[in-house]
C-alpha cells in the first residue's frame, strides 16, 4: 500500500491514540508484540488517524481491532480478504490492514487469500501464525507440523502442512515477508515494506501461542537458543558477495529459500511491481467514462434510457 | 403506456401507483382514474374471419380488421434468434404506446434446442403473456407438435413448410403454410443461408399486423447497425422479403391494433425484468457491487460490471459467492451502499455473511433471481420457494428486510426502495425477483429519473465526542473509515454481540437489549410500508392473495372472474418481511383469502407466504393454491383453483 | 437414576420412556408408576440448623442431618480447575444412584477468567440446575461480589479467608471462611502451590456432605491417575487435608444425602450431553464424519475425531465446513452414513450442500450445538435461535427432518433416531441441541447397549434390473458405489431435478411429482412420531410447550405451580419438523398453550417454535414466553411467564 | 489411485457398457475427446465396472458423469474434491474419477482443491480447463488470460489468471500433469498414470469451448499450427541427454517448467510417493484398534460405558 496515497497533515499520531481496549490474549502470548510492533510502525509513518482501517476475521489473533484505536472491523471467520478488498477497491484514501490466524488464512480462508493475490488488490495482511488454533482451544492447523498433538489429532498430526510462502508465491502475491513475533524491530521493518508496497502484501508473522503450543517457535528464536536466519537481499553492488545474496524479484529462488527447514528464513522472500487491480479497475473506469464524455449520472442513466424507447 | 405496479408504493418512493381496475379500487395514483377495460378480444372475434381460409385463396391482399390485443408464439430453436425478433416485436410496441409483454423458455441443455419466445401485444392492459396463443409461428416439426396445442380454436398457425407438414384436416387451426427457409436462403443468396429466417418472419409479422415499418426499420437499423454494414444490409433484406411476400393468398386477414386511448406522449422504455432491476439500482445510488455468474442473476452482475465503472462505481466478479458477499460488505462498510446477488444455490453460500450484517448493522442490497429448487434444481425455470430462506434463512435472530418486485417496471422502483431501506436502516435487503421477471420484456413509462435519481454522497463528517455506533435508543448510523471522530474514540464493527460502543459483551442485558433493537427497525420500517391496494371488490366472498411475478396472471384472472360476476379481489405484497401493518383489516372484509404461490403446498398443506400470514394472523380462512410445475401461472389455473 | 426424557420416544427407538410426575399423567415407560416425588428441602431446613454458627464455635464435630437435595456452587477463575472438581462430585453422585445436574459457565475471553461450576445433587428428580444455591464456595472477591446474590437466604457461604473479605453483618447467610489458599500450599508444601484448591475444597465438601471417601478416592485415582505417579499423589494429600480440616469448629451440620429409594442395580452413566451424543451416533451405527471445529460443537467432533478410529471408520477435521458437510455427504454417498456438524456460523455455511442432501436423497446427520446468535453472536452462551434456520433455511422446497434433545440422557437416545430416521427416508436430518446441553452433566440409566447397538452394514447387494434410484411411488433406497446393477444401468445422484433413473428433466410434471416425493416421506414420517406426553393436568387451564434444554426448568416449574394447585401440565416437542400429528387435540383441552423458548419475540410477538405452531394449527390462543439473555431458564422465571 | 485396491475378476468392461445418456455438449466441444479418453482407458485397465465411481461438480465439463454408465454423482458447485475425498477414504475398493471445469477447480473450488493436495487424498481429478465459464455463458473464469473479452470483462480481462500447475505444486499435489484434448493418446496415456499413481492425482487438460472461446488453445495443437510440447522425462539411462531431461520428482524444475509461456508444456510435471491420508488414516485406525485389542463394537462402547459410571 503506498504513502502516496495518505492525506498529509494531520495531528500527531501516538501510541497513545492508538490504544484501545486492553487485550483479552493470555499472558505471554506472542500476539502482544504483533500489537506493539503495529502501534510503533504507524507512529513512525505518522497515517492520518482516521484514515487507518484495522480488519480481521475470526481468531484469537483476530481480536486485533479492539485492541488499536482506528477505524475497524471484526468479520466472519476466514472471509476478512474479500471484505478487505471492497474496502480497499472503493477507498483508495484508506490504508487498509488485515490480521488474523493460520487457521483463518490459511484454512477456512485459502481460496479468498489466493485470489485476493492472484488480483493484487492493494492491502497489507499480516498472518498471526502459531501452527495451531487457539481461540478454539487446540485442534490441529493447517501449520501444524506432523506429529503435533492436537484434540483432533491426539497422536499427533498426519496432515502435510501448507508452506504459506510456497502457497503465496504461487498465488501471485507480490510481497511475500516472514518475520518472528520476537523479533520486534525486524516485525516493524517488514510491516513497512509491506504498508509501502503498492498491491497485495502478506506478512507471515510466527506468534506463539503459549497456552496451546509453547515454544513453537523457539528454534527461530536465538534467545531460545534458535537460529533467527536473516534473508540478505542483494544490494546490486556488483560484489561478489552480492552474487550469494537473495534477488527478491526472482520467484524461482524465492520458492527455493520457502523449501528450507523449519524455522527457515525471515525477511522479504518476494516482490514484484505487477500493477494493483486498484490501478487497473481505476483505468479502466477512467477510460470507459471519458469514452462517454464524463457524463453526469442522471445525464448518462437518462441517455440509456432513452436507447430504450 | 404500462400500469404494472402491483400496489402502491411507499411514500418516499415516488412511483407510478397500482391501477385499481375497479370503480371502487383505492385511488392508486395518477392512472386509477381510468376507466375499467373491456375485456381482451376473444379467440372467435380474432380468428372468425379466417375460419375458413379455402375461400379466401387467390386474393392479392388483406382485409383490414381491428384488434386489441394479440399473442404471437415464435416456436424453433435457441439458435433461430427468435429470442430478437421477438424482443424487436416487444420494442415496437412500446414506441407505439402498446402495452406489450414477453414470456420465453430457455433449453436447458447447454447446446441451445427447442425454445420459444412468445409476444403479446395489446391496447388495454396486458397483464399476462397469454394462456393461449393467436398465433403460432412454427420453425420445425417439434416446434409444431409441442405447440399446437397452445394455439387457441380459430387460431392461425403461420408454419415453415420446408420443415413442418402439419395436420391440415385440423380443422380447429387456420393453416398458413410459407417456404420459410426457402424464401430466406433465396432472399439472401444463401449468403447467410437460414440465418435471417427470424428477421423474415419479422417482415412476414409486420405485414400481417399492420406494424409500423419505418419504425421497424429504425430497431432493425439500431439492433444491426454495428461495425459491419452488411450485416445490417442482410437484415433490411430478409425483412422486406418477409414484407412482401404475398400472404394475402392464404390469409385473408390483416389486423391493425386499435391505436391506444391514452393520452400520447408520456413514453415508454422497454427492457427486461434484470434490466429494469439493474438501472433502478444506478437510479437508486448504488455504484459498488459484488458477485458470482448464476442462472438467472448474472445478466444482472455483466450489466453492473460494464454499467457502474461508467459512474465512478465498480463490480467485481469474485472467485465465490462467499467472496463476492464479503466483498460487497467490505464497499458498504466502507461507505458505499453495495449489492450482491445470486440465484438460490449461491444465496445459501451467502447466509453466513448476511447474518453479520444483520448483527453489524451493515447495509447492503441482495438480489435473488428465483429459479427451480432445491439444490440446483431446475435452471431455467420458475419457483417462488426462497421465500422461508430469504426470511428466515439466517442463523440467531436475525430479521432481514425482503421485497419482491412483481412486474419489469416495478423491478426498476423496489430496487430505488431497497437502497433507500438499506440506507435509512443500515441493514440488509433482500430483492426476491425470479427467473420469469428476470427475461420478461415489458414496456412502461419512462421513470422520472430528475427526481427519482438518488446521488450517493460518501458521508465523512466527523461524529461529535457523544457518538455511539450501536444506540440502543436509536438507529445505528454507520460511521464509514475516513470520518474523523472528534472524541477520538474509533469505532469497530463487529459481528459479536456488542455494547453500545461496539465492544463485545457477553452481558445478559445487552443482549436481550441488542436483539431487540435489531428486530425494533424492521417494526418501524413496517409502519412506513403503505397497506397495499386491493383491486376489485373492497368486500365480498374471495381475495386472492400473491406476491412477485404471479401478480399479472392474478390480475388477470380476478378481472376475468369479476367481469363474470364473481365477487372477488386481488391484492399482491411487496413487502414480505416486515409485512405491512393493516392487513388483518383487509381479510376481515372476505370470506375467503387463497394464496396463490409458486411454491410447494409444505408439509402442513400450505405455501410459503400463506404460512408467513397464517402464524401472524391466526386467521383459518387464509388458504393457499400453490403449483411446482417451475412454469408461469396461466389465467385459468388460477382461476380453477380459486374458484370453488 | 434419571428421567430425563422429555417425551415418549419413537416406538422403534425403545429408550426408557418419560415419567409423568402427576398420577393422571400417561404412562410413560418402566418409570411411571414412580409416586410424585415430594418437593425439594426447603432453604429453611437445610439451612436452619446453621443460621447462629457463632454459638457453634468450637465444637469438634458436625451434627448429621438428612437431606434431599443440594445446590453447590463453586465460583472462582476457569484456571482453577473447579470444573474437575464439581465434575468428580457428579460423577459420584452418579455413582451413589443420585440424580445430578451440572451447569457451568465459559469465560468469553480468551485468557480465562471469572467462571463458575454448579452442581445440584438429589435424591429425587433433578430437573434445573437450581435457581438458587444453597452453598456458595467463593474462591476471590469477585466470586463472592458476583454471586452472593445467587446464595438463598440462610443458605452456607464458604469462602477462601485468603482472599475474600465478605460482609460478615449479612446475617442473610452463613459466613465459613478457611483459609483454603494457606492451606493448600501448606498442605502441599508449596511445590504445586495453590493448585490443589478444587481438590482441598472436594475434601471439605466431602466432609459437610457426608460423601463416601473410597468412592471419591476411587474417582481422583481415575482422574489423576496418569503417567505421572505425583500428580496423584498431590492431589490425595490435597483432598485429605481437605477432608481433615475442622470445618465443625465454623459450621455445625454435616448433610448426609438421603439414601434414594430407587430399586438399586440399575447402573448411572454420567457424562455431558455432547458426550451423550457423540456415543449416540456410535450406538446409533454412525461411523463417518467430517467438521470443523467451534464452539460448542467442538468437543463432539473432538470425541468422534478418537472414537470413530477405534470402531473401523474415520472423522476428518476439514478446512472448512463447506468441505466438511460435502465429505459427510461422501461417506454416505459411499454408503455409510455420516455425520456433520457445527454451530450457527458453520450451519450457515453448510445450507447450500444439505440443500444437495435433499434432492438427491443422502443421508445425512447434521448436528447443530446452538450458541447465541445472530453472526458470531455470544459463542460461550445459550440460545434456541437456530429453529427457523433449520426447518427453513434451505432455498427451494427442502424439507429436512429436525429434531431436538432435551436431556443428556435425551441427546444420546435422539442420535440413535436421528440415524435410524436418515437411514429410512434417505435424507438430511437435523439434531439441534445447545450449549447448555452441551456442557451439563448428568447421570442417567445405563443404556442398555445390547438392544440398541446398531451394526452398520455396507449393503452392497446387487439391484435388479428394475431399479429405479428415485421411485415416484416409493422411498428412495440409495445403491452406493460397488453395487452391481444387474440391470446394466448405474445410477447417477444429482442435485438436478430428475426423473427415476435420475436423469436431469425440466419436465413440470416430473418436478411436481418428486417435489411431493420428497415432502410425502417426511409426512410419513410425521405418523410414526408418537403423541407427546403430557405431564401434569391432562386438561385444564395452561399447558406450557417448551423444546430442547428448557425440558427441565419448565418441568420444574409446572411441578411446583401444580403443586400449588394451579391446573397446568408441560408438553416438550422433540421433533420439530415434521410435528408428531395430533397436537390439535391437545392444545384442545386447555384455555392457554404458553411456548416457552430462549429466543426472540420476532416482528411480530412470537417465538421461532410458537410462529411454527401457529402457522400449522391456525390457533390464536397460542402465545409465546421468550427470552434472549443468553442464561438457561430458571424455574422462577418460567412461574412468571406463564402464570398471569 | 493404485490398481492394487482393485478386485479381480469381473466381467469384460466394454465401451458399450460405459455409455450413458448422449451428450448435451455443443459439437464440437472439447470435452466430447476427455469423454472418449475416459473410455478407452477403463477399457484398456478393465476396472471392474461396479466400482468405478464418476463425480463432477457443477459446469459443462461436470456433466460428465451423466454421460458415463458408472456409479456416479453430480454435486454443487465447486465441492466435488471433499466429496469424491468421502467417497475415497471410506471405500478403498473403489477407483475415484473427478470432472470439472477450470471455474469449478480454481474459482470456487480453490480452497478444496488445495487442501485435498495437501493431505494427499487418492483419487484422480481430470481438470477439462476450458479458460471459460461455459455453462454460464461466457464469464471470466481463474484462466481465461489477460485480455480476453467476456459478459464480465467487455473490454478484457485485467486479473492475472491462476497457474494450475504451480498452485497444484505448492499446495502439495503428488501427481500432476498437463494434456489437451486434441491429443486422445496423450490424455489416456496421462489418465492412466494419474490413476496408477497412489495419492491425489491431477490432469489439467485443456478443452476447447467452441461456443465461449473458440481456437483458444490452437497454439498447442499442431494440426492447428500450434506446437504440442511434450515433457522429456529422466529415463535414469545416464547418457548426456538425459541431463537435459526432466526429473519428475525434482519440485522446483516442475516449477520452473510451470512457468513457460502459453501454451506451455505437457505431460508429467511432478510425480512424489508420499504416503496418501488414506494409509495415515488407515494405520492410525487400525493402531488404535490393536491397542484395544480389536474389540467388537458393543464391547468398545460398553467398556466406555463402565468408565462413566
Ligand atoms: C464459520 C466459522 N467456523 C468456525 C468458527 C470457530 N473458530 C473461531 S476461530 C477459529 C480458528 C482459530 O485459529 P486461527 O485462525 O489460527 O486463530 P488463532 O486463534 O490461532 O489466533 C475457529 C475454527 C467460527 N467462528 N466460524
Ligand atoms: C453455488 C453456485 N454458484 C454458481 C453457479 C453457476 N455456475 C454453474 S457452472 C459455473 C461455472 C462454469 O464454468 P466451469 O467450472 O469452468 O465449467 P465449464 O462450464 O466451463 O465446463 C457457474 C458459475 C452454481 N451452479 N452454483
Ligand atoms: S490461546 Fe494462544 S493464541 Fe489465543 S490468546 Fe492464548 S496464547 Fe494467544
Ligand atoms: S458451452 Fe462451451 S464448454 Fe459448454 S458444451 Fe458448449 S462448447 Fe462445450
Ligand atoms: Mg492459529
Ligand atoms: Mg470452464
Amino acid at each position: 500500500m503506498s504513502l502516496a496515497e495518505s492525506a498529509p497533515a494531520a495531528p500527531k499520531v501516538t501510541k497513545k491514540d492508538l490504544t484501545a481496549d486492553h487485550p483479552t490474549w493470555c499472558p505471554g502470548c506472542g500476539d502482544f508484540a504483533v500489537l506493539a510492533a503495529y502501534y510503533k510502525m504507524i507512529e513512525r509513518i505518522q497515517l492520518p488517524h482516521e484514515n487507518i482501517v484495522t480488519l480481521a476475521g475470526i481468531g484469537c489473533s483476530s481480536r486485533f481491532p479492539y485492541f488499536v484505536n482506528t477505524h475497524g472491523g471484526h468479520f466472519i471467520h476466514g472471509r476478512a480478504v474479500p471484505l478487505a478488498s471492497g474496502v480497499s477497491l472503493s477507498r483508495p484514501d484508506l490504508h487498509v490492514f488485515l490480521f488474523g490466524g493460520d487457521g483463518d488464512a490459511f484454512s477456512i480462508g485459502g481460496n479468498h487469500l489466493e485470489h485476493g493475490a492472484r488480483k493484487n488488490i492493494n492491502l497489507t495482511y499480516v498472518i498471526m501464525d502459531n501452527f495451531v488454533y487457539g481461540l478454539t482451544k487446540k485442534q490441529t492447523s493447517p501449520t501444524s507440523p506432523l506429529g503435533f498433538k492436537s484434540k483432533t489429532d491426539p497422536t499427533g498430526a498426519i496432515d502435510q502442512p501448507v508452506n504459506p510462502v510456497k502457497k503465496l508465491l504461487a498465488a501471485g502475491a507480490t510481497f511475500i515477508a516472514r518475520t518472528h513475533s520476537t523479533q520486534i524491530n525486524h516485525m516493524i521493518q517488514m510491516m513497512e515494506r509491506a504498508l509501502n508496497h503498492n498491491g497485495f502484501s502478506v506478512v507471515e508473522c510466527l506468534s506463539e501461542c503459549v497456552e496451546f503450543y509453547p515454544g513453537a517457535f523457539d528454534a527461530g528464536n536465538p534467545r531460545k537458543g534458535g537460529e533467527f536466519r536473516l534473508i540478505e537481499e542483494k544490494k546490486w553492488d556488483g560484489t561478489p558477495e552480492d552474487e550469494q545474496r537473495h534477488d527478491v524479484t526472482d520467484e524461482i529462488a524465492a520458492y527455493k529459500l520457502a523449501s528450507l527447514p523449519f524455522p527457515g528464513a525471515f525477511g522479504v522472500f518476494y516482490e514484484s511491481d505487477r500493477p494493483s487491480k486498484n490501478a487497473l479497475e481505476k483505468k479502466w473506469s477512467e477510460a470507459s467514462r471519458a469514452k462517454l464524455g464524463n457524463p453526469g449520472d442522471l445525464e448518462l442513466l437518462q441517455s440509456t434510457f432513452d436507447r430504450m424507447k | 403506456m404500462a400500469n404494472q405496479i402491483c400496489s402502491v408504493h411507499s411514500i418516499e418512493n415516488p412511483a407510478p401507483h397500482g391501477v385499481a381496475f375497479s370503480p371502487t379500487g383505492i385511488a392508486g395514483g395518477k392512472t386509477s382514474a381510468r376507466p375499467y377495460p373491456p375485456p381482451v378480444i376473444s379467440p372467435n372475434e380474432l380468428a372468425e374471419p379466417a375460419t375458413t381460409p379455402t375461400t379466401t385463396a387467390g386474393r392479392a391482399d388483406l382485409r383490414p380488421q381491428s384488434i386489441r390485443d394479440a399473442v404471437i408464439r415464435l416456436a424453433g430453436n435457441s439458435q433461430d434468434g427468435i429470442q430478437s425478433a421477438g424482443a424487436l416485436l416487444a420494442r415496437l410496441a412500446g414506441r407505439s404506446e402498446q402495452e406489450v409483454m414477453t414470456y420465453m423458455t430457455i433449453p436447458s441443455t447447454i447446446s441451445g434446442g427447442p425454445s420459444i419466445f412468445q409476444v403479446r401485444i395489446g391496447t388495454g392492459d396486458v397483464l399476462s403473456a397469454g394462456d393461449e396463443a393467436d398465433f403460432l409461428v412454427a420453425f420445425y416439426q417439434h416446434s409444431y407438435k409441442d405447440h399446437i396445442n397452445f394455439l387457441k380454436e380459430g387460431g392461425v398457425l403461420l408454419y415453415d413448410s420446408d420443415n413442418v407438414q402439419p395436420d391440415i384436416e385440423d380443422k380447429r387451426f387456420v393453416h398458413v403454410g410459407i417456404p420459410i427457409t426457402g424464401l430466406t436462403v433465396e432472399a439472401l443468396g444463401g449468403t447467410a443461408k437460414d440465418k435471417g429466417k427470424n428477421v423474415f418472419i419479422l417482415g412476414l409479422l409486420a405485414k400481417i399486423f399492420d406494424l409500423d415499418v419505418p419504425k421497424l426499420e429504425i430497431l432493425l437499423r439500431e439492433k444491426f447497425g454495428g461495425k459491419n454494414e452488411s450485416i445490417l444490409n442482410t437484415a433490411l433484406i430478409a425483412f422486406h422479403a418477409g414484407y412482401a411476400y404475398p400472404v394475402g393468398n392464404v390469409l385473408s386477414t390483416r389486423y391493425k391494433f386499435e391505436t391506444s386511448q391514452q393520452p400520447a406522449g408520456v413514453a415508454q422504455v422497454t427492457m427486461d425484468g434484470n434490466q429494469a432491476l439493474a438501472y433502478g439500482l444506478i437510479a437508486g445510488g448504488v455504484r459498488y457491487g459484488a458477485a458470482y455468474p448464476i442462472t438467472p442473476w448474472s445478466t444482472i452482475m455483466e450489466t453492473l460490471r460494464s454499467e457502474f465503472p461508467k459512474y465512478g462505481g465498480l463490480f467485481v466478479q469474485c472467485e465465490d459467492e462467499l467472496a463476492a458477499v464479503s466483498m460487497a460488505l467490505g464497499f458498504s462498510y466502507g461507505g458505499h451502499l453495495a449489492v450482491t446477488g445470486s440465484a438460490g444455490p449461491g444465496i445459501s453460500l451467502k447466509t453466513e455473511a448476511i447474518g453479520w450484517a444483520s448483527m453489524a448493522e451493515i447495509p447492503l442490497i441482495v438480489v435473488n433471481v428465483q429459479r427451480g429448487g432445491p439444490s440446483t434444481g431446475l435452471p431455467t425455470n420458475v419457483e417462488q420457494s426462497d421465500l422461508y430462506q430469504a426470511i428466515f434463512g439466517g442463523h440467531g435472530d436475525s430479521p432481514r428486510v425482503v421485497l419482491a418486485p412483481c412486474t419489469v417496471e416495478d423491478c426498476f422502483y423496489t430496487a430505488i426502495e431497497a437502497a433507500r431501506i438499506a440506507r435509512k436502516y443500515s441493514t440488509p435487503v433482500f430483492i426476491l425477483s425470479d427467473a420469469s421477471l428476470a427475461t420478461r420484456i415489458q414496456a412502461f413509462d419512462e421513470p422520472d429519473l430528475k427526481n427519482l435519481m438518488i446521488d450517493p454522497k460518501l458521508d465523512l463528517t466527523p461524529r461529535e465526542a457523544d457518538f455511539r455506533p450501536y444506540p440502543l435508543d436509536g438507529i445505528t448510523r454507520h460511521a464509514p473509515p475516513g470520518t474523523r471522530m472528534l472524541g477520538g474514540k474509533y469505532p469497530v464493527v463487529t459481528g459479536l454481540e456488542h455494547d453500545e460502543m461496539g465492544h463485545p459483551t457477553g452481558s445478559p442485558a445487552l443482549h436481550t437489549g441488542m436483539t431487540a433493537k435489531r428486530r425494533n427497525k424492521l417494526q418501524q420500517l413496517a409502519a412506513e410500508i403503505p397497506v397495499p391496494e386491493v383491486a376489485g371488490d373492497q368486500e365480498g366472498e374471495a381475495l386472492v392473495v400473491g406476491w412477485g411475478s404471479t401478480y399479472g396472471p392474478i390480475r388477470e384472472a380476478v378481472k376475468s372472474a369479476h367481469a363474470r360476476g364473481e365477487s372477488i379481489a386481488a391484492m399482491t405484497l411487496r413487502h414480505l418481511n416486515p409485512l405491512p401493518n393493516g392487513l388483518e383489516k383487509i381479510f376481515a372484509r372476505y370470506k375467503r383469502i387463497i394464496v396463490v404461490e409458486m411454491n410447494d403446498q409444505g408439509l402442513y398443506g400450505y405455501g410459503q407466504l400463506a404460512t408467513v400470514l397464517r402464524a401472524r394472523y391466526c386467521d383459518p380462512k387464509i388458504r393457499s393454491f400453490t403449483k411446482t410445475d417451475g412454469l408461469t401461472f396461466r389465467v385459468k389455473e388460477i382461476l380453477q383453483g380459486v374458484l370453488k
